[in-house]
């Protein structure tokens, strides 16, 4: 159930007499590291612990977990974690159902959570609370980003698919709420599908002139390949989940010049991102994606709370947290009320670089969006 | 003392001492293991009667557990919400009283087996594994795509629910609801096998056609014996739903179906206690493999298949010989 | 709604089930030969889409990679033939469910181990990519067409093999009677063997030519081993007749469900709702097909019970 | 004479172009034993089937205390007072000797759907029990497993289960099969005396306990009876010899 690996940040340097004034922290990390879906976890992973290592701080302990993506079984993790390791933050889910199965008793008692991915629509409304941070986005982000910049994209008629599941559906939802074109098809398909050929025939006879999907990790990549080669040619465009770093290459030629809403590039130009960008490649022998470094922000938002405050005092801590005074490799960073991040979103496109893929920013869908449920958080 | 039963005592003593130690050595999380023990024990339990008493091999057992499971949302979430269940045709409250709980997840897994049951029993051996597995994957794929009680993301239950005069927040505590309810159903489970029933049934799986040609019609035993399975393997989903204050479609994929048989094999099957012996063996395998590797399943697996090659009649056949008929 | 729309998806789904036929057809042989049920029959699947994706990397050709997926299917299921199956024939199919799920772990988190959690890529051959227009002006894809005609090929090659060859009488003669056969003089071990690489050698086949238009990944034949189980049930067990009919019907119920009910919820309901309730009912529908058959006729279609 | 506990009449039942029973009628009445003999392969299970009921007729019918069962299932002709043993023998190997005799009583007088109760500490259903066990000598062997049975002792188990159902009428599948002369002796003695509980339609290879114990005997070849008569009658019979010659030689 547990890969438990105690990484003692800072690993040889002795404590300095400073450094012991500091309260220590220890850190639960609960992700996907087997099974399907795992490469997202291992890829959070190792951003955060980028960040660790960079930071050397002797006071962060990091207990890693593997959730198998099983909800029970990060239920469980998130008890040991608690009960038994005595941490003080939880982080690194990937899923949202595993993050509503974890988060809510996590921070009931009083641990407080980081979110390095999941941001789930109930988490950011009325289920908010103050020691739970998203510091990824909230989940309707990147879709919201994807809809609005669609008429740029020269999408007046949309042919929308995700599916047939929770998240999907706000997926959904989040495309149209910022979209002013009109949508002539909507289709729900079954979670795992991998054969789309009856999609894209509908597709074919929609009279669309462009094509919003939502569809995580192997799903996508069997959509775009199967997109690609039946020829229809209409303009595709979704969120960064499905067009990331880590499933581009599996898409091969078929994945440029997809259109994809985010919040981070690896092309984004600013001095943080570009030391991330290198030392992550450096560091692990490929390009990071979203969810590394957002794994890589965590840690670093972390990093500057534990310099300010102390995880002794929650009141203090939670402050310096809220203060978000790091420096984010998404430019400027802030948190809105209820806890999620304020930050551009941008439209990327894939490119071919070489003898890999990557993804180039071109276009910046929103500027400082907030989410569509700060109003039913009382907090 | 027949050395399975001193071997049964054993068991059952073991695992109510490892939450006294753990409570003792303030390691509480070793009390949610064993906890995580009994309850997936008993779903082994459950479809023990199946698979040992009827020779049933069902890899649909993951239905019942996820009906268990969802009955415990369904009762749960309206007291949560402040809503009734149901309005029409009459106006009923939810429940967060576990009793009440069980009492629905018993008779809903009960409907359920009925009706796969009825439906998978007109076939036998391989078809029937194949039919099971396949009306498992049904209600999976019904559970993520329906809405109402959240999708494939589940819903979550943010209080555990009550039992008369007991704290089941506390961890012992619902440790010690559990393990009761282990005991009772292996005492069904014990009854059942010596009954007239279970007789029958024993008869019916070694010798189809003599038990017919005695004026017995299996089909109606195997399908009594299908419903109280999935009876008592709903009951612990339930349960399950309970120690994670939380429900998935995830209780309901094939995997668990396979895990669920997997500790059942591991224990021995048909033996009363080898649910138990599994279920310890599972969690432990599955606590320090993960301890060592990533690929901590590609060992458990290499484990299994060592034990269904060289240690036939799982750790209670090994520990204990093979069984005897019990006059 | 046109006729050329149903059309095309009456060709998807005939796509479909010409896949989900080569993978019941190694599923139903095995069965009917040796009397095993192999759970792992969807990680030879996977073996096939992974070493074709890998070879075709390194050489850049597809071709050469279905050949070696052929080749590491059929000798990945000799391999486990001769190291764990033979050691099941005899035991109940408790032990056989047991065993074979312990090797699905092992060959999932094997080969995550060897290739990493990545999904692989493979893709088309250029030759193949590409819509073609059909008479009556649909546009269909290439590789999708030659799917078919491959699924079909090997369809009537495995009547011919069964049928006209030595090799198929004694395959008939092991699911008629299996203890007649080691009477007749025919060396049964090397049989299973064979039988099993061929069942793994269709399996991988299938993996392969799948793979390219999906995502190899791990864990990628495990809904398409339970799809495969549905067809033979519904065809009936043993039957290569009975896997093939039952293919192409769930193909065909599958496909067009999808596409027919959210269109018939749509004409009484708000269409999210329609889309939704009908994506539900669509993802179940096969199996409730299935009931369906099995109400009828216990034994499936075409079986012998 | 008394009328027939059990009667086939005209029955036929193809298997493609194999005709398995062609027009077979036969009667068993109160107190007889009625012997069944042919040779290998002329169609003597197929009749045991379709008079259990494993089989179902082309045409035909048989009746069971004047009652038409034809349409009626295994498990429907058992209950109406059909007690069978198996060529081959049938017993839960992994029950003893007690349960698999009790599982007969329970068969007859109803029950099994009793989920709670101790089988074995209900004193009527191991009373009826131990009298069979007790019959066919097993009295030493009621606990051990059947399975671990020598083959002599699981046929004389075979006849205690079908004793146990209290039978109008018995189909004894070549009870003697496999068993030593002393045991084959033993087993004559006891089905003599059986003959009074319920008529016997005996199928047995065994030529000398067949004349000994035979009211009637009906010889079957490929599919027809070619003869019935009493003992003296079927010995005369040229028509017998010829069929059975022509067995042993093949054999």
């Amino acid at each position: 159930m547990n890969a438990t690996k105690t990484l003692l940040a800072a690993a040889a340097a002795l404590v300095t007499a400073g450094a012991a004034l500091a309260e220590p922290i220890k850190v639960g990390m609960i992700t996907t590291l087997s099974g399907g879906g795992a490469s997202l976890g291992i890829d959070t992973r190792d951003g955060f612990m980028l960040a660790v290592q960079q930071a050397a701080n002797p006071d962060l302990t990091v207990v890693i977990e593997d959730d198998q993506r099983k909800p029970d079984v990060a239920v469980q993790l998130a008890d040991k974690l608690i009960q038994s390791e005595k941490v003080d933050v939880l982080t690194g889910i990937v899923w949202s159902n595993l993050a509503m199965a974890v988060v809510p008793a996590a921070t009931a008692q009083g641990k407080f959570y980081l979110s390095t991915n999941a941001a789930p629509s109930a988490l950011a409304g009325k289920g908010c609370n103050p020691n739970y941070f998203s510091v990824s986005y909230q989940n309707d982000n990147l879709h919201e980003a994807a809809g609005a910049y669609a008429a740029t994209a020269g999408i007046t008629k949309a042919f929308i698919m995700a599916p047939n599941y929770p998240a999907g559906k706000d997926s959904l939802t989040g495309f149209k709420r910022f979209y002013e074109g009109e949508v002539v098809g909507e289709v729900y398909t079954k979670l795992g599908q991998t054969d789309y050929a009856g999609e894209i025939a509908q597709i074919r006879a929609s009279g669309a002139d462009g094509v919003f999907i939502f569809l995580p990790g192997g799903m996508g990549i069997s959509f775009v390949k199967q997109y690609a080669d039946s020829g229809v040619g209409l303009p595709l465009i979704g969120p960064a989940f499905s067009f990331d770093q880590s499933i581009i290459q599996a898409m091969g030629d078929s994945a440029v010049g997809v259109l994809n809403g985010a919040n981070w590039s690896p092309d984004l130009d600013n001095a943080a991102n570009a030391a991330f960008v290198q030392a992550f490649s450096a560091e692990y022998g490929r390009l990071p994606s979203v969810y590394a470094s957002y794994g890589y922000d965590t840690a670093n938002l972390l990093l500057s709370a534990m310099g300010t405050a102390d995880i002794s005092d929650p009141d203090a801590f939670r402050a310096a947290l809220k203060a978000a005074d790091f420096d984010s490799v998404r430019g400027d960073f802030a948190f809105g009320p209820s806890n999620h991040p304020v930050q551009d979103l941008y439209v990327r496109e894939v490119v071919r670089d070489g003898d890999i893929l990557t993804n180039r920013i071109v276009g910046t869908a929103m500027e400082d969006r907030g989410n569509a449920y700060e109003g039913e958080c009382k907090m | 003392m027949r050395r399975e039963t001193l071997l049964n005592l054993v068991i059952a003593l073991a695992l109510l001492a490892v939450p006294l130690a753990a409570q003792a050595l303030d390691e509480p999380f070793a009390i949610t293991l064993a906890t995580k023990v009994a309850i997936l024990a008993l779903a082994g339990v459950g479809l023990n009667i199946a698979l040992g008493l009827g020779g049933m091999v069902s890899l649909g057992h993951a239905a019942f557990f996820g009906i268990g499971g969802y009955m415990m949302a369904v009762l749960a979430t309206p007291v949560q919400a402040y809503e009734p269940l149901m309005t029409w045709p009459i106006e009923l409250a939810g429940t967060k009283s576990m009793p009440l709980i069980w009492l629905g997840a018993v008779v809903a897994g009960a409907v359920g087996a009925l009706a796969i049951g009825a439906l998978s029993l007109r076939t036998s051996g391989v078809y029937f594994i194949m039919i099971t597995l396949a009306f498992g994957q049904m209600l999976y794929y019904f559970a993520i795509s329906w809405p109402a009680y959240g999708g494939e993301d589940g819903i979550a239950i943010y209080v555990r629910n009550g039992f008369p005069g007991l704290n089941t927040l506390d961890p012992l505590h619902f440790f010690a609801l559990a393990y009761a309810v282990l005991l009772a159903a292996l005492w069904l489970a014990h009854r059942l096998g010596g009954s007239p029933f279970g007789l029958a049934l024993a008869g019916a799986r070694q010798a189809p056609a003599r038990v017919a040609a005695l004026g017995i019609r299996p089909y109606r035993l195997k399908l009594a014996a299908f419903v109280l399975s999935g009876a008592v393997t709903a009951l612990a989903g339930a349960l399950y739903a309970d120690l994670n204050r939380f429900v998935s479609p995830s209780m309901l994929s094939w995997h668990t179906s396979g895990e669920i048989m997997v500790l059942v094999i591991l224990g021995g099957v048909g033996r009363l206690f080898g649910p138990v012996a599994g279920a310890a063996l599972f969690i432990l395998l599955e606590h320090f493999l993960g301890g060592i590797s990533e690929y901590w399943q590609l060992f458990l697996g290499l484990i299994l298949l060592g034990i269904v090659l060289f240690a036939r009649g799982g750790l209670i056949g090994t520990l204990a010989g093979r069984e005897v008929p019990h006059d | 709604m046109s006729a050329m729309l149903l059309i095309e998806q009456a060709l998807n789904g005939l796509q479909y089930g010409v896949m989900l036929f080569l993978m019941a057809a190694g599923l139903t042989l095995v069965f009917g030969v040796m009397g095993l049920i192999n759970l792992a029959h969807g990680s030879l699947y996977m073996v096939g889409a992974f070493a074709c994706a890998g070879v075709a990397a390194v050489t850049g050709n597809f071709w050469l990679g279905l050949a070696a997926s052929l080749a590491a299917a059929a000798a990945a299921g000799a391999i486990v033939e001769l190291t764990v199956i033979r050691r099941l024939y005899a035991r109940d199919h408790l032990d056989q469910v047991l065993a074979t799920f312990a090797l699905i772990l092992v060959f999932s988190e094997g080969t995550r181990w060897l290739f990493g959690s990545f999904p692989l890529y493979l893709d088309i051959p250029a030759a193949l990519a590409g819509p073609i227009t059909l008479p009556g002006g649909i546009e269909y894809p290439l590789y999708r067409l030659v799917l078919i005609g491959i699924g079909l090929a090997v369809a009537a090659g495995l009547f011919w093999l069964i049928g006209a060859t030595r090799l198929g009488v004694r395959i008939r003669a092991g699911e008629a009677d299996r203890e007649m056969i080691a009477a007749l003089g025919v060396d049964i071990s090397r049989l299973y063997t064979i039988v099993f690489a061929l069942g793994a050698a269709l399996a991988g086949l299938a993996g392969a030519l799948v793979g390219a238009l999906q995502s190899v990944q791990v864990g990628m034949g495990e809904p398409v081993l339970i799809l495969a189980f549905v067809v033979i049930v519904i065809g009936g067990i043993g039957s290569i007749k009975g896997a093939l009919v039952g293919a192409i019907l769930v193909g065909l119920t599958d496909t067009l469900g999808r596409f027919l009910l959210p269109v018939a919820f749509g004409t009484f309901l708000p269409p999210s709702e329609a889309t939704s309730i009908g994506a539900a009912l669509a993802s179940m529908l096969i199996y409730i097909l299935m009931a369906g058959v099995l109400v009828i006729r216990p034994g499936g279609l075409f079986g012998r019970a | 004479m008394t009328d027939p506990v059990l009667e086939v009449r005209n029955l036929h039942l193809s298997f493609g172009a194999l005709k398995a029973t062609d027009d077979v009628s036969l009667t068993l009445c109160p107190g007889e034993i009625h012997a069944l003999i042919g040779p290998n392969g002329a169609g003597k299970s197929t009749l045991i089937g379709l008079i259990a009921g494993n089989l179902a007729p082309d045409a035909g019918q048989v009746l069971l205390n004047g009652r038409d069962v034809t349409a009626q299932d295994v498990a429907a002709r058992a209950q109406a007072g059909l007690a069978r043993s198996f060529q081959v023998s049938a017993v839960a190997p992994g029950l003893s000797v007690l349960q698999n005799v009790a599982l007969a009583v329970q068969g007859a007088r109803g029950g099994s759907f009793r989920l709670f109760r101790r089988a074995l500490s209900d004193r009527a259903l191991t009373g009826a029990a131990m009298t069979q066990i007790d019959r066919v000598g097993l009295t030493a062997r009621r606990t051990v497993p059947a399975g671990d049975l020598a083959h002599g002792e699981r046929r004389r188990l075979e006849l205690a289960m079908a004793l146990a159902q209290a039978p109008r009428a018995f189909v004894l599948d070549e009870p003697m099969a496999g068993m030593g002369p002393d045991g084959a002796r033993e087993m004559t003695t006891l089905l003599d005396e059986l003959r009074h509980e319920a008529p016997i339609l005996l199928v047995e290879h065994d030529m000398d306990a067949v004349f000994r114990l035979a009211d009637r005997i009906s010889v079957l070849v490929s599919g027809r009876i070619i003869a019935s008569g009493t003992v003296a009658q079927i010995r005369a019979n040229p028509e017998v010899q010829t069929a059975y010659l022509g067995e042993e030689r093949l054999e």
